[in-house]
């Protein structure tokens, strides 16, 4: 199936009006000897009916979180998703349009993305957000840049606690650009804040502190912040995970200057982690600064609200190598799903799938905590929905004897430069109770101990 | 216009309901009660009727590939198939966990294995990862690379990067981010590179040279050789942007061409959609010399199957994504791959240069066009007849052709072409098409003799008239005030 | 306007291609040469992306449900649930085929089980075929089961069903379907059945009775103790058309006020959608007595699990449908029982009760409404004010209510009404759509006085405008002239 | 989830406005010992994720043909479906819209169906197609009731090769009016002539074939329409299989008077049997004799051209026990379908599909026959893609034998009246080489001989 319309005769035609004999004539300019002589050694071609046979057996190989029970987190979540979701996502209007730029013809997207951008000002209490980054890593490493083209300062102070795979992002983000990276111990499953303050100095440009942190738990972040803005030049960034904001304090309360996050857990599948999309937001005042599309609100000629794409001075298609960030195509349709999902939700929605989801997963650590062998690895440390603990074996004998018994146990910490019993568990709402106490069930038959 | 979600939300409505909560355990218990918020965020209120009755209508007022041509310049926006979609959304892809198992991810990391093959053996390159979430992530990465591969070699005086006048404007952003300085290139009066010009500023700094070939005028960039040549004399590397990559299937191999390494843009070459801006994908291909800097994980092989494969780490450049970069999106491509095979693929190549010669042939007579040579899957014409005569713009053109239907081409750009319209159809529209679009372009032609004013005017027909873009920056309302 | 598929062909062009045949067996050596065609049927050639672009812009010349209210009286055109349309997708649900071993179908066949049991409780009967693929056939086969009682008791006689002037036109063609003489009953000033004509036309030879409760009127036919007391002292059944059933579940069951059957609109009251004219499902429901002459197979449950119950074949009218009737649609149905639960249907009906009579309270200043009582789910008002003063009709109406984004009502229906517009909002409509809906009722109001013109010429807006009816009957243009 | 929007602060502003105090004051009007006190006995309400788990539950006790392959057939096949016709009938603008009695926002629904009319005619030869039927059951008993308003005489003679559940249909429609039905003999699986023409009178109202009949064979229909119209008021009822229509002939070349069929081959999923969709066409000049819904196109008072319903004095609505049928409802969605799958395979596809399907039929039926203890059981009948075998035991036993091997080997004819050894088996063209000799070996290693 080539999905080319046009047939041989057609082809002729314009070979003809073109005024050539052949396509090879087209092509002279490319030096003989580049021209490949063979066909591409790749499989041969599919009809649809044969790729859905191939893609059938292919997926089957796959075992996924509808056929054994997911307690896996570490920044991507098995949260619920309304079918009506997908009703809107995969309209070939909004999937198969492309960016913006010709505002009249493109309100179905720029509406949205205006209503996203106000939808995680709301969440985080910020005042602009932008219309998405490729995922929670990026947008914080991005984050880091904008600060230093804010204060010019060419330290960050990086929380240990933050997630592994962000500070591997930002590290490649930063190192070309010569910024100093600076770690923050972790004390308790928290960033050690007497640490943050030892290390803290007038060179910093920024201090990122995720939270729920990596290890699932909440940062004392108004604690934090005072540390931070101990320099008024530093600023204060923020990793939050959306769904925590149904019940947990805004960032603009604790004064955070820059707030990002992961964003797939509001409505978005897993797909084997991607795509993701991360947000990012900031204070009014720095939108010129940012990275990113922004959509604003104006008239057209006749006076009436339309949407555009705004600010565009800063970005790399006018701007070029002064540009605030090189990120052209971003995360649109998945900001469409987060947009959909939480309209769907409501204020009460959100508050529940997160109140529900920290129930669960309260409930959970306090049956494993009761297990022989098992505990807690913080145990006074509050947590929101995932939560670390210590095993009497190796995290991944865990993982393997729980996948016998069709549940996915969590994620092993030790590649991550944990203590190799350390299992990280998440629990998002879509958990019944009785998964949980099959869980529990599962572990303690282990007799571990 | 539509009314926003916000100002659709009735106190108390719901568009989903969840199970009864099991356990029930007061939330200050479990959270610190200073921790909790204290005052609900504002997430409008709405039924689901409410929600499709705002998002339906919404989407169409968006133009889209199914409704008519997309002759974005560079921007590739062919036809998006519909198995794909369908395929995609199987639950053994969505409801994966990147931390996985491995022994449980087998079927989608053999497509992914299979797709880093097959890009590698499209573009002549040894290597690719398929990490980068989007074709400037790629060029990103594709930079991070040739500093990681410089630095490796103790080239630490190599902090330049020349691109060409014509490139896109995200190759001098890509280069700046990895903390290069970037030199402009000329391009000659045939629209290529101006080779004296390269020659004068090549040195031993030049750390690599980021062409796109074709070039953005449409134009197969002929002294690959020589220039390649220029820039290896120097250990400079070769970087091609892959953006164009659709006129090259299976007629030319970027790797044989003298290209070191090169970023993929699945969403533009394989098909995949673009979302309204995203989610891309742009892997990264390189030739082996520079396998040891790409980032981790590759997906390896083994008599196991298929796992993540980090045994570079330690000269990687390490990541660019939380995970794997954009998956859903490697799948299409694959999808498209494999149902193409060479042949497909080649005639996808064929077919996109035929269909933009065949479009300049059109409408050559109406407009200028600057380098009137055989194109690629590509090609500029111009306004500059129209505006120095009836005084329309580019713009006034870009802005009557939605008023028929069309989307605009991509315009004022490239940058070296005054009034530019980028206009690249692809291979998935038909002669027919082609021929819908060039007796609208001649029709606004005859209209900017006739009636220029129309063209200021324009457009006419959509769901808004022609946007203030002035005063969107002088208000800056960017969110919706929330009233409580 | 748009093409046809067949203006749209281009020879050789192709949407789909098939695997190479294999084996490749000439076709004349396996089916005799004069047995096969010996030209091509000329079915138009098209890419995928020229269906899609002709399919989908298509698309968007329909009113749907998610464009604005739809409120066609006895129609119930409610908000179908997309959960419903994702969950009856799936592969297990979608490719089964009808005569695979019982054994391999027990998951849609415990569905189909429980789905007669839930609308035999809803109803208040004791039996439920889900087989009718609509809500005509399952009138029909409502009135084949008091055929085949009558028949199995020797009541030879009976020969006459009796049905209101007030009944949908598909009552009478299908008793005439099934070889009854039909009775008319006249309606009473309260708009209900005349009592004192019914006994004037009840005898021996009434083999049944067939009414709409809440009728067209959208009135509880308060008086039906006394009328099912009528029909059955003669052996009469009492049919219910369910049509209207969405304002009674919940509130009341039909078997428990006199009903002996009745049939159920899926594609009404169950949410399920109208597809722009079907596949609708109309199951039936009757009490233990008819039981024995439902179509076979019922869907029974033993130890073994769920199978086809085809234990009363003797007894049975036989089949309606080739299969076991519109699967797919009772799924849904099922879907939406089981989300909603006992509670959730009568808040079903209560807010379809109330969205009724707050839509009546506010339009009755502005529109003439011959039975001004509370009603149930739907109200009839009329034209007739505007009509004597100004001209208007209510065809005027209707099509001016195209122009401002809503469909019309049900018009010249019930036909006991003159210029009547037949209203039903359903309980999914929320009370801003309601307002909106009334505003412009007013506003059309208005209109007539102050430029009845407009009315005429209404739509003005819609895709195409009003449409020649009367040129459709003298031309008799039912099918694109293909030309070789 | 109730899908109810208002709230309660809504419902008692409406309940101020209508006037009332409560609701139940707006059912006074409903004797009170009819209105429930108590709630339905129903199971109680779900959640959406809860629905969703029970549904993952129950479809996984169902097992489809995409797990064990396929060769049933009898009257529902499993043809490749092309996933663009979903990507179309799954839009709302098509699936959630009325019948298209409000022609000027009714375009898109009335546009197709004016294209399947078309498509139906071209198929079958015929001057004009409805809208549809219920099915092809249902078209054929309602093509009999036409032919008794053409004519006006009480007699029907049937081939007892058409499909059996369509002779069951044919009865419950035509008991009531007193049509006398005669059934005509089956010879060598197909239509007996010579019992057809001793069969035949001047009170024959109608004769109706079936092509390719029940078992697969395919009629000599010129042979049996010469005796059918000696009574020259006799009409020729066809019904056949439209994918038959890619390779065989016509049956206007064959005189048929009404063809009638089952379309459920075009483009629509099983679904255990239904929706299915029964098409509907016949002679120009019998148009006012046709049941069901008919588009017409015509012209809007500015010229352009439109659609709409046409003919509707025929129609239950308007004429009421007068009406040609008591249609409604009919299986328009379906139809969409069909024009979607038909746009997309064309001219050349609808061909290849037929002829792959017959090609592999033909095959695996030289396969069996082949094997010792099995024959065709009738060699010499040309048939399309579904054929009849004898088996050396039971095809109940072969059917579960060959059920244990992930295959469903076909239809049991027994219960239709069959010999219980007969098995009749179904081939499209999804059915690959592989599957076709799959299902050959594992018969032959059944050893049954």
């Amino acid at each position: 199936m080539s999905y080319i319309p046009n047939t041989d005769a057609e082809r002729n035609q314009m070979l003809e009006k073109i005024g050539v004999h052949s396509f090879e004539e087209l092509i002279q300019v490319i030096p003989r000897k580049f021209r490949l002589q063979e066909l591409l050694n790749l499989s041969p071609p599919l009809s649809e009916l044969e790729l859905t046979q191939l893609v059938n057996a292919l997926a089957s190989k796959n075992i996924d979180t509808q056929k054994f029970i997911s307690f896996l987190g570490a920044g991507v979540y098995d949260h619920f998703i309304p079918a009506a979701v997908d009703t809107i996502v995969s309209r070939p209007e909004f999937y198969t349009a492309y960016t913006p730029y010709q505002a009249e013809v493109s309100q179905g997207t720029l509406q949205y993305i205006y209503e996203y951008q106000t939808l995680i000002c709301e969440l985080t209490g910020m005042g602009i957000s932008n219309a998405s980054m490729y995922d929670g890593a990026t947008a914080v490493a991005e984050a880091i840049l904008m600060a230093v083209r804010k204060n010019h300062l060419k330290k960050a102070i990086i929380s240990s606690a933050i997630h592994p795979e962000f500070i591997k992002v930002i590290q490649s983000y930063t190192e070309g650009i010569g910024l100093e990276l600076v770690f923050c111990d972790i004390k308790y499953g928290r960033t050690d804040i007497a640490n943050l303050a030892d290390k803290m100095d007038e060179n910093v440009s920024s201090v990122v502190i995720q939270t729920p942190n990596f290890l699932g738990n909440i940062e004392a972040m108004n604690e934090l912040e005072k540390v931070v803005h101990s320099n008024p030049k530093t600023l204060f960034i923020a990793s939050v995970d959306p769904v925590s904001l149904g019940i947990l304090k805004p960032p603009s309360s604790y004064h955070a200057d820059i707030v990002t996050g992961e964003g797939q857990a509001l409505g978005n599948n897993m797909y084997m982690g991607g795509p993701l999309f991360g947000f990012f937001a900031t204070h009014k005042d720095m939108a010129r600064l940012m990275p990113g599309r922004i959509v604003g609100a104006t008239v057209d000629v006749e006076g009436n609200r339309a949407y555009t794409l705004t600010l565009q001075a800063r970005e790399q298609h006018i701007r070029r190598e002064k540009a605030t960030s090189n990120i052209c195509s971003n995360e649109s349709l998945c900001t469409l799903a987060a947009t959909v999902y939480l309209s769907l939700l409501g204020k009460d929605g959100l508050i529940e799938v997160a109140t529900q989801s920290a129930q669960k997963a309260h409930f959970l650590a306090n049956e494993i905590a009761s297990i022989p062998g098992f505990s807690l690895c913080y145990p006074e440390t509050p947590f929101f929905k995932e939560f670390a603990i210590h095993c009497p074996v190796s995290a991944q004998k865990v993982i393997q004897d729980m996948l016998n018994k069709h549940i996915f146990a969590g994620v092993d910490l030790k590649s991550y430069g944990y203590d190799e019993n350390t299992l990280l568990i998440a629990v998002t709402e879509k958990r019944t109770r009785a998964e949980l106490e099959n869980y529990a069930t599962a572990l303690r038959e282990m007799n571990y101990e | 216009m539509s009314k926003t979600i916000f100002e659709l939300s009735v106190p108390g409505r719901k568009g989903i309901t969840l199970p009864p909560r099991d356990p029930d355990i007061p939330l200050n218990e479990i959270i610190p009660q200073e921790l909790l918020r204290e005052k609900p965020a504002r997430i409008p209120e709405l039924s689901e009727i409410d929600v499709m009755r705002h998002f339906i209508p919404l989407s169409q007022k968006n133009h889209c590939i199914e409704k008519g041509l997309y002759p974005l310049g560079s921007c590739t926006m062919k036809y998006n198939p519909k198995l794909h979609e369908s395929l995609v959304r199987y639950p053994s892809f969505q409801n994966l966990h990147p931390l996985q198992p491995e022994s449980t991810l087998q079927g989608t990391l053999q497509i992914l294995y299979e797709l880093q093959n097959d890009l590698a053996e499209i573009s002549g390159l040894d290597k690719v990862s398929l990490q980068p979430a989007a074709g400037a992530q790629g060029e990103f990465t594709g930079i991070r690379i040739i500093f990681a591969y410089h630095r490796a070699k103790g080239n630490t005086h190599k902090n330049k990067i020349i691109i060409p006048d014509s490139a896109h404007g995200t190759n001098p952003a890509s280069c700046a981010l990895v903390g290069y300085e970037v030199v402009e290139l000329k391009s000659d009066s045939r629209g290529r590179c101006d080779l004296a010009h390269l020659k004068s500023i090549v040195n031993e700094n030049t750390a690599g040279f980021m062409l796109t070939n074709p070039n953005t005028l449409g134009l197969f960039e002929d002294q690959i050789e020589e220039i390649a040549s220029i820039i290896h004399s120097v250990d400079g590397l070769m970087y091609l942007d892959g953006a164009n990559l659709n006129a090259l299937m299976g007629l030319v191999k970027p790797g044989e061409i003298g290209f070191d390494l090169m970023h993929f843009n699945l969403h533009k070459t394989f098909a995949t959609p673009h979302g309204g801006g995203g989610p891309g994908s742009g892997p990264v291909g390189v030739i082996a010399k520079l396998a040891p800097f790409l980032p981790v994980p590759l997906i390896g092989k083994n008599e196991d199957g298929y796992f993540f494969d980090y045994s570079h780490k330690q000269s990687s450049i390490g990541k660019v994504h939380t995970f794997y970069g954009n998956v859903a999106v490697m799948l299409r491509a694959y999808f498209y791959i494999i149902t193409l095979g060479a042949e497909g693929l080649r005639q996808v190549a064929e077919n996109a240069i035929i269909n933009a010669n065949y479009l300049m042939a059109l409408i050559k007579d109406y407009y200028h066009i600057q380098y009137p040579d055989h194109c690629m899957h590509e090609f500029v014409a111009d306004s500059t007849w129209q505006k120095k005569e009836y005084g329309v713009s580019t713009l006034d053109i870009a802005k009557r052709l939605l008023d028929k239907g069309f989307h605009a081409p991509t315009v004022y750009f490239p940058l070296i072409v005054p009034e530019a319209m980028m206009i690249e159809p692809t291979e998935t529209e038909s002669k027919d098409s082609l021929d819908a679009f060039a007796s609208a372009m001649i029709e606004i032609a005859q209209e900017c003799k006739e009636n220029p004013e129309l063209l200021h005017s324009a457009p006419l027909t959509t769901p808004v008239r022609r946007v203030d873009d002035v005063r969107a920056v002088k208000m800056l309302d960017t969110s919706f005030p929330l009233e409580d």
